[in-house]
């Protein structure tokens, strides 16, 4: 336990945030947009490094903030993404922003994949739903610094083809030819011309070998359920294995008490553990 | 969240005591209001044309239009949103000329109201979402309640558009009250000869199913999707076996009351209602016959050459789907022998109703046509009509006109003269109301031809002597007592709906008044509709009515059913209620306050029973969402959040 | 607000006492110009936890219109809101609202000006009430910091 | 005639659990407890300190066959939970108590300190060694008890008293003061009183009729009735959600009163609320299995249209 | 020793309240016996026999505080947003009649909320407030039932977070500082001189708790049903949670004062509510009372110390005495030692 860094230290006002500006808008789905915010301050963005995994509170004045993981990669210094699916009131004032509209920024926050430690390794990312958001952070990471990785693989799967979010990215990332690449939905239609079928069937069917191999996992909690059960089967060790956990959080500095898992704070000690580092924790997912 | 603030002038109308550019100054110090100005006539296209304009140019998701009430033009601007690309319920109406510019004087005021006014519709628009239309499949079948003239002609109308309708008639045979007619006003032609095809075309007519003898049970479901529970009573005759031969009847030993006379003369126990009756079957009604009385009889049984007597025969409950349900249940008339024991309450047998003596009239009634005193079968001489006999009587608590009467006696007062040449006819009358085409001729052909002495004044009393009834009244327009002596008193009593039409109507969930009337959406624009989507009214049952109306109402009745049924979906109003169902309880407390019955159960996954609403029953009321004590439901357009916003804006 | 230093809420049904607002403005009924109208579909929509949230957020009165009873748009909406409304004005006292503060009538389309009447008896009812300041006293606890003037009012204070 | 352990101990053949009480060995006095099993049983008790309402946890028990103990007022609260379908009657076995009257152990914790000896004897009451007034310290629902005896039950445990309690009601301790408040008085009482409060909702977690619980919108943001701050504002809006949810249900059983960490009057609305639905509809909650709510219900001819 | 006759404590109090705002134990008119900390004013009753009911923790955690403030305008450019921070800056407060619990309970509080700077994290409102706070606290000479401090090493003697001792003795109080903001209250020309020895303090009940930190995140959290039954009468209210010293869970929200401004604020919020955790896919991860339950205890005696040092509890005993269930938070730890 001692391998995941204690973060937030920050001192003075850590619960005020940032001041930011909308610079687009784009609507993913029917119930995910993402969002593209520059900090009002341009020294602030200037000196903004981040690492893929990282979270940060995005907020709107007067509706309150929420938790979402940076979707950018870090050496996109032009502007910060977060993609935010609708479920409750932050969310849905978040969703009623336009461009130009001011919002919040807390970040970065909480840990982030160790990606400095699988140089050299092969990279199985396997993303679904809104779980893409962190993914897509690393995934464009990896690419940044495509040299340092060996075969990189990515398993995106949405619900139906309409639940596809990042269209222009995964249009890229077919067409680039570096990386493995496959979109698979849970139902298709006639136009669907990826694969179909649950993401831990299709995980199965592609069989990565686990030798010098890193899986990283983020989605719904059934599907994290049963792809962590198929990298079980296929040899992954539980340190080869990462996923992020998601919890309610408000404060965001591991303070306010919501989203602990026994003594870890998923905020500050967070959100990305390794299997390993899951296991020693209480069981309260 | 982009919203745009547009004040109407209305002309001076509004910018006489409003200043319409400091409402919409003020209004851009709001949250998210982004755009505001004032237009001369918002309504007007080039208005309209600036909305669309401005809507575009600062990309608007919301628009507050501050101009007269909603009630005015809440869709002209809906359909204006739609024009821009916004959903046209992200709009929200701010009334500022009823309730402001047009009730106050003091400009300073009423510009400061009309700012809060605008303040409230902002906070409310910014808590509204896009609303969308859903769409329910429809059952193309059609059910008719009641096979009078209305519900004879309403199934006619819809079968003839080839949708199939099932026709349930309450008593033996269809035709109702008009069937038991002698001739109508202001024509005098006779009644039978003008129904008698219609009802034999409803026997024949592939669309139509008829079930007699049968009774609506329960209701469930929903416009375009009733589920009708329907019980065919058991008449102890095979419907398919009887060949209308009337043998039984003329064989059965059991007297019984002849209802379709109107107890003008007996009838059997088993018997056929009148020789033109649709379907041409005997029934049995058990009450009188002396097989179930005594225990011993079975003739009929014996004597059926078709085998169709069945004494074991047992109602029948059939459950059926109908897209629409017309209710044609009619009238009877008002039972006076309570309310008026001054015309002897029913002792004097030569005091009887109007459709007493109608039965008389008919050729084809039990006296063959003779007019006869009841009490000794002589032929009167001198005949007494009263007029609004549990009508327009405040003294009995009856205000209500019963829109026939005043027809009819002339009708009959013309009648008796050419049965009893030598007859006097004296009507008690209120009023004389003879507003429809022909009538006021008919009624003066009355006097004129018929020699009918027309008496303004209430009857006091009536009282035998010496063989004859006095009639005690007065004549108010000389200022008189009157006396007449009669040998027959007709009166012309008032109508009432249908036994049972209050408790069909609850079965129904539609509003009925004290008569037991059925109760239109709308007196005006929504006259066959009821507040139930999907059931509609025809004839009597909704008031007062003669036979033309009736058809009239019949037909307009049949063509909404069309209309609706003639669409494989219908569209639903958004503006309704709605479950979270992550929250809800299940205690069903929206359930019980539903006057729509438009909450149903449903189990989910995790086990749990929640409340859902059936959007296509659901009228929007918003009863249920104070009902519920989570308040996990919410009206669409009026949720809590945006009603707490609304208010707070203008007192904060 | 405008018209003096009161304010005043109408919740009014769509169908009838709106339209009856409507009808008054129609005929340019003068009216005072303290009241607020708040258009629901009916007065069995409107939560007695409305009422009260208007007065704890500075509402001085609150008045409820809807149709006729027999009337209701919606059949029954109107029973039900005259029990939940009636149970409301009886406990007005025990919240600390002088009763004449909540008012619930009901007034048709067609009677403009018995609306006009209502809503200038109402407020000259109201008027000389003056201000309710329901939960003017709700300090937060970091203001007692303060000092303790803030926050609580000595028990001799209160009678 | 059997006691309150033999007559749990039959009960638990047909059921799951029994809910009833157990003596707290610190401080002597009765504390609910769940039995499972004749042994579990044998620690069960009925004395002058069970004054916890336990129909607050059938709601949480809908998929168990229970066994409650309950006292009439008890029994109250348990057929309004029948009344408003949260709990099945035959999934249900009620062991009907006769109780005298309850001690008000808050109160004398309060006064004496927690957990002092306390012996209620027939006709005197020491606490601490001490002779006091029974009469002062008996919880104020037993003034004027409706039921002492079960209203619904399938078993008796020990003896009915068979009687109607004769005592008078006696008001809230605070009601003559109240009443002779002006509405601008009442303002500033409530607000005083509400100062205290912390929002910890024990008054609602301790209510058997608010068992809408965990989405109570006392705490929602859909809808925001309530704002999130601890002040007396908020919580008068919390109490008037209460009491308007609780109008035609409430049993007055008292429970969010004894609950109330800094002793606010909650009652006080209550009793009125509940004077007022009992004059407009002749209704008390939790009387008669029969009655259907008076808020779930009009009656087009009875209700008096005085207003308009 | 210093001494002050009881008679005299309202002329202390009075000199106190000319460092600032006084709160001492009181008990307000119609709250049926309840004893509160609450602002003093000459004239007002002070309870220093009977023990309060709600902790004082509200001096340095307040039930509400304003974090930010926020207003939005409208500029030609746009939308303008500004935020501003809660002013920090205020003078004393003197709490007065704290017992030893409460007042240990602000230095486990500091071990999170105002550590030096640089080694945790800093909370603003609550360094200005616990910085500015004069703690005078009485020692107990005889505890009830539900105390339990002795299960600390000090016990009833320990003088942490306190600026000043008072322990009863004759007909009134001898007085220790033990802070040089205490050596300051002693300088007041208040206090007379006495040869009053020290009373005896009191022994309160000990309950073990050492060994519970590692099973807490162990055995004993997998084991649900152990926690299922020993929560079985808990209804799940927040008492225990808002009237706990050391208790310091919040809930962050928005309050508009009108459409443009409004304040972020924080209040306290209670690990047993069910909403406490729930994430809006609805989904909870302690989605019962057990798994809330054994949260509560775990953060208190394994999770807190495991992270902060000192267990998160000091032995009021205040959970115990006023829940409405009669739930021991003793009978759980010694269960929970038991297994």
């Amino acid at each position: 336990m001692s391998t995941i860094p204690r973060q937030g230290k920050k001192a003075l006002e850590p619960l005020r945030p940032e001041k930011a500006t909308v610079v687009d808008v784009i609507r993913e789905t029917h119930n995910i947009k993402s969002l593209r915010v520059v900090f009002d301050d341009e020294e602030l963005m200037t000196s903004f490094t981040f690492q893929p995994g990282q979270v940060g509170q995005l907020g709107v004045m007067g509706a309150g903030e929420s938790t979402f993981a940076i979707a950018s990669p870090p050496s996109q210094r032009e502007y910060i993404q977060f993609s935010v699916m609708k479920t409750g009131v932050v969310t849905t004032a978040i969703h009623e922003l336009a461009v130009g509209d001011r919002v919040t920024v807390r970040a970065p926050m909480g840990n982030h994949f160790p990606v400095d430690r699988w140089q050299g390794k092969n990279v199985l990312v396997i993303g679904g739903g809104i779980g893409m958001a962190p993914l897509r952070s690393l995934f464009l990471h990896m690419m940044d610094h495509r040299e340092e990785y060996g075969h990189l693989q990515l398993i995106y799967g949405a619900r139906t083809p309409s639940d596809i979010c990042y269209r222009d990215d995964c249009r890229d990332w077919k067409q680039c030819g570096d990386v493995d690449f496959i979109t698979t939905i849970d139902t298709g239609n006639q136009d669907w011309e990826g694969r179909v079928g649950l993401v831990p069937a299709v995980l199965e069917e592609e069989e990565p070998s686990p030798e010098n191999n890193i899986a990283v996992t983020c989605g719904p909690p059934v599907m994290i359920k049963f792809v962590l059960e198929s990298l079980g089967k296929m040899g992954f060790r539980d340190e080869q294995i990462y996923t992020t956990l998601e919890r309610r959080m408000k404060c965001g500095i591991g303070l306010c008490g919501r989203c602990n898992v026994g003594p870890r704070y998923v905020c500050t000690d967070g959100p990305v553990f390794s299997l390993k580092e899951l296991g020693e924790l209480p069981d309260e997912m | 969240m982009r919203i745009g603030v547009f004040v109407c002038q209305c002309g001076t109308n509004i910018a006489a005591t409003v200043s319409t550019e400091r409402v919409a100054s003020a209004a851009m110090a709001l949250r998210d209001v982004v755009h505001a100005e004032s237009i001369q006539y918002t309504c007007s296209d080039p208005g309209q044309r600036t909305v669309i304009a401005a809507a575009h140019k600062y990309a608007l998701d919301r628009v507050v239009i501050a101009a007269c009430s909603p009630r005015m033009h809440e869709t002209t601007f809906q359909r204006t949103m739609a024009q821009a690309g916004i959903n046209p319920f992200m709009m929200e109406m701010v009334n500022i000329r009823e309730h402001c510019s047009w009730i106050h004087s003091d400009m300073e005021v009423a510009t400061e109201k009309a700012i809060d006014l605008v303040s409230m519709g902002v906070a409310k628009v910014r808590g509204q979402t896009p609303l969308f239309s859903s769409h329910v499949p429809v059952v193309s079948e059609v059910l008719i309640i009641g096979g009078g003239v209305a519900g004879i002609q309403a199934a006619l109308d819809i079968a003839d558009a080839g949708m199939p309708v099932t026709l349930v008639e309450r008593g033996p045979t269809i035709g109702g009250n008009m069937a038991r007619l002698d001739k109508t006003f202001p024509t005098l032609d006779c009644s039978s000869c003008i129904l008698t095809p219609r009802m034999v075309e409803v026997k024949h007519h592939e669309n139509i199913r008829l079930m007699v003898n049968s009774e609506v049970e329960q209701v469930r479901g929903y416009i375009g999707n009733f589920e009708v529970d329907i019980r065919k009573k058991a008449t102890c005759v095979d419907e398919e076996k009887c060949t209308g031969c009337q043998i039984c009847e003329q064989k059965c030993p059991s007297e019984a009351p002849d209802e379709f006379n109107a107890g003008v003369g007996e009838t059997k126990a088993i018997s056929i209602a009148f020789p033109q009756a649709v379907p041409l079957v005997a029934s049995l009604r058990k009450e009188y016959c002396r097989l179930y009385i005594k225990g011993k009889c079975g003739i009929c049984k014996k004597v059926c050459p078709a085998d169709a007597v069945d004494y074991e025969q047992e109602d029948e409950l059939h459950t059926e789907k109908f897209g629409a349900i017309v209710v044609a249940t009619g009238y009877e008339l008002f039972d006076w022998r309570q309310a008026y024991p001054h015309y002897g309450g029913g002792l004097y047998p030569d005091v009887i109703t109007s459709i007493q003596y109608e039965r008389m009239l008919s050729a084809s009634g039990p006296t063959g046509g003779h007019i006869q005193r009841p009490s000794d079968g002589a032929e009167p001489k001198e005949i007494v009509f009263l007029s609004c006999v549990g009508s327009r009587d405040e003294s009995i608590g009856r205000p209500l006109c019963c829109k026939v009467g005043c027809m009819y006696i002339a009708k009959q007062a013309i009648l008796t003269r050419e049965h009893i040449p030598d007859s006097r006819t004296y009507v008690f009358y209120m009023d004389v109301r003879a507003g429809g085409k022909g009538y006021d001729e008919f009624y003066r052909r009355a006097q004129k031809e018929a020699g009918a002495v027309y008496l303004r004044g209430r009857v006091g009393k009536i009282y035998p002597r010496g063989g004859k009834l006095v009639v005690m009244g007065a004549d108010t327009l000389v200022g008189e007592n009157v006396e007449v002596e009669a040998d027959l008193v007709v009166l012309a009593t008032g109508i009432d709906a249908a036994a049972g039409a209050g408790s069909l109507a609850q079965r129904l969930n539609i509003p009925y008044d004290q008569y037991g009337f059925l109760s239109e959406s709308h007196p005006k624009l929504r006259p066959v509709e009821t507040t139930t989507g999907g059931i509609f009214l025809a004839g009597a049952c909704q008031g007062p009515k003669d036979i033309p109306e009736t058809v009239a109402q019949a037909s307009a009745a049949a063509a909404k059913v069309i209309v609706l049924l003639s669409h494989d979906e219908l569209e639903t109003s958004p503006m309704i209620a709605e479950v979270n169902h992550m929250r809800c309880i299940g205690c069903f407390k929206c359930r019980e306050v539903c006057p729509y019955h438009a909450i149903e159960e449903q189990g989910l996954r995790d086990g749990r029973r929640v409340a859902v609403v059936i959007e296509s029953l659901c009228q929007g009321c918003g009863l249920c969402t104070v009902a519920c004590p989570p308040s996990v439901i919410s009206l669409r357009g009026y949720t809590d959040n945006q009603l707490i916003e609304e208010v707070t804006a203008v007192l904060r | 607000m405008s018209g003096g230093d009161i304010k005043l809420v109408g919740f009014l049904c769509n169908w009838c006492s709106y339209a009856g607002a409507d009808m008054a403005g129609t005929s340019r009924m003068a009216q005072p110009a303290e009241m607020r109208i708040v258009r629901l579909p009916c007065t069995g929509r409107v939560n007695p936890l409305l009422v009260l949230k208007a007065f704890q957020e500075g509402a001085d009165g609150v008045l409820v219109s809807g149709c006729h009873p027999g009337d209701c748009h919606y059949n029954e909406g109107n029973y039900y809101a005259h029990r939940r409304l009636e149970l409301l004005s009886r406990m007005m006292a025990v919240y600390g609202i002088e009763p004449e503060r909540f008012r619930y009538t009901w007034i048709s389309a067609s009677e403009g000006a018995r609306w006009a009447e209502t809503v200038t008896g109402f407020t000259e009812t109201i008027r000389p009430l003056g201000r309710l300041n329901l939960a003017g006293g709700g300090a937060r606890d970091d203001d007692h910091h303060q000092g303790p003037a803030a926050g609580s009012a000595s028990p001799a204070e209160k009678r | 005639m059997n006691g309150i352990v033999d007559t749990i101990k039959n009960v638990l053949k047909e059921t799951d659990l029994v809910l009833g009480w157990t003596t707290d060995p610190v401080t002597g006095v009765a504390t609910p407890a769940r039995f499972h099993d004749e042994k579990e049983a044998e620690q069960a008790v009925f004395d002058s300190t069970c004054a916890h309402n336990l129909a607050v946890h059938l709601p949480r028990l809908k998929d168990s066959r229970v066994g409650i103990v309950a006292k009439g007022c008890d029994a109250r609260s348990v057929i309004e939970l029948i009344i408003e379908h949260e709990v099945q009657r035959e999934q249900l076995a009620v062991i009907g108590v006769g109780c005298g009257s309850l001690l008000d152990v808050k109160k004398i914790w309060r006064r004496y300190g927690y957990g002092v000896a306390i012996k209620d004897r027939d006709d005197s009451l020491l606490i601490g060694g001490e002779q006091v007034n029974r009469d002062e310290f008996i919880q104020r629902k037993c003034h004027g008890c409706l039921e002492a005896d079960p209203d619904i039950y399938d078993v008796i445990a020990g003896e009915v008293t068979g009687e109607i309690p004769t005592d008078t009601v006696r008001p809230h301790p605070l009601h003559d003061m109240f009443v002779s408040l002006t509405p601008a008085e009442r303002r500033s009482f409530w607000r005083e009183q509400f100062s205290r409060c912390i929002r910890c909702y024990a008054c609602r977690e301790v209510c058997p009729m608010c068992f809408c619980r965990d989405v109570c919108i006392m705490q929602t943001q859909i809808p925001r009735w309530a704002g999130g701050a601890v002040d007396a504002k908020q919580s008068e809006m919390i109490q008037l959600i209460r009491v308007n949810h609780l109008a035609g249900r409430c049993t007055g059983c008292g429970e969010c009163e004894r609950a109330c960490p800094v002793g606010i009057p909650l009652m006080l609305l209550l009793d009125e609320q509940n004077h007022a639905i009992e004059e407009m509809f002749a209704y008390g909650a939790g009387a008669s299995l029969k009655a259907r709510p008076p808020l779930l219900v009009f009656d087009v001819n009875k209700d008096i249209w005085g207003k308009g | 020793m210093k001494f002050i006759a009881s008679d005299r404590i309202d002329g202390l109090l009075e000199r106190l309240g000319e460092r600032g705002p006084v709160w001492a134990p009181r008990e307000p008119e119609g709250a049926a016996g309840t004893v509160l900390f609450a602002p003093w004013r000459p004239g007002d009753a002070v309870e220093l026999d009977r023990f309060t009911t709600l902790s004082a923790k509200k001096l340095v955690l307040p039930a509400s505080e304003k974090l930010l403030s926020f207003s939005y305008s409208l500029t030609p450019e746009g939308e303008a947003l500004d935020i501003t921070g809660a002013d920090q800056g205020r003078g004393d407060t003197v709490l007065f009649g704290a017992r030893v619990c409460d007042a240990r309970a602000f230095t486990v509080l500091d071990a999170l909320l105002a550590l030096p700077p640089g080694e945790s994290y800093q909370d603003p409102g609550y360094r200005s407030r616990r910085r500015n706070l004069l703690v005078i606290t009485l020692a107990c000479t005889a505890g009830d039932a539900a105390c339990f401090c002795s299960s600390w090493k000090e016990g009833t003697a320990s003088t942490q977070g306190s600026d000043l001792m008072l322990y009863p003795a004759g007909e009134g109080y001898l007085a220790r500082s033990v802070s040089p903001r205490g050596e300051e209250l002693l300088a007041l020309d208040i206090w007379e001189d006495s040869d009053l020895e020290p009373p005896e303090l009191a022994v309160t009940d000990r309950v073990p708790f050492e060994a519970l930190e590692a099973k807490l995140v162990g055995s004993l959290f997998s084991d649900l049903d152990f926690w299922r039954e020993l929560t079985a009468k808990c209804v799940s209210c927040g008492y225990c949670t808002y009237t706990c010293p050391t208790c310091y869970c919040f809930d962050m929200y928005d309050e508009m004062s009108s459409s443009r401004d409004g304040e972020r604020c924080r209040s306290w919020d209670a690990c047993m509510f069910y909403l406490y955790t729930l994430e809006t896919s609805g989904h909870n991860p302690r989605p019962t009372i057990a798994h809330r339950y054994r949260n509560r205890i775990g953060h208190k005696f394994s999770y807190y110390p495991a992270n902060q040092g000192p267990v998160l509890c000091t032995g009021c005993g205040r959970c115990i005495r006023g829940c409405p269930v009669g739930l021991d938070i003793r009978d759980v730890l010694r269960a929970a030692g038991e297994r």
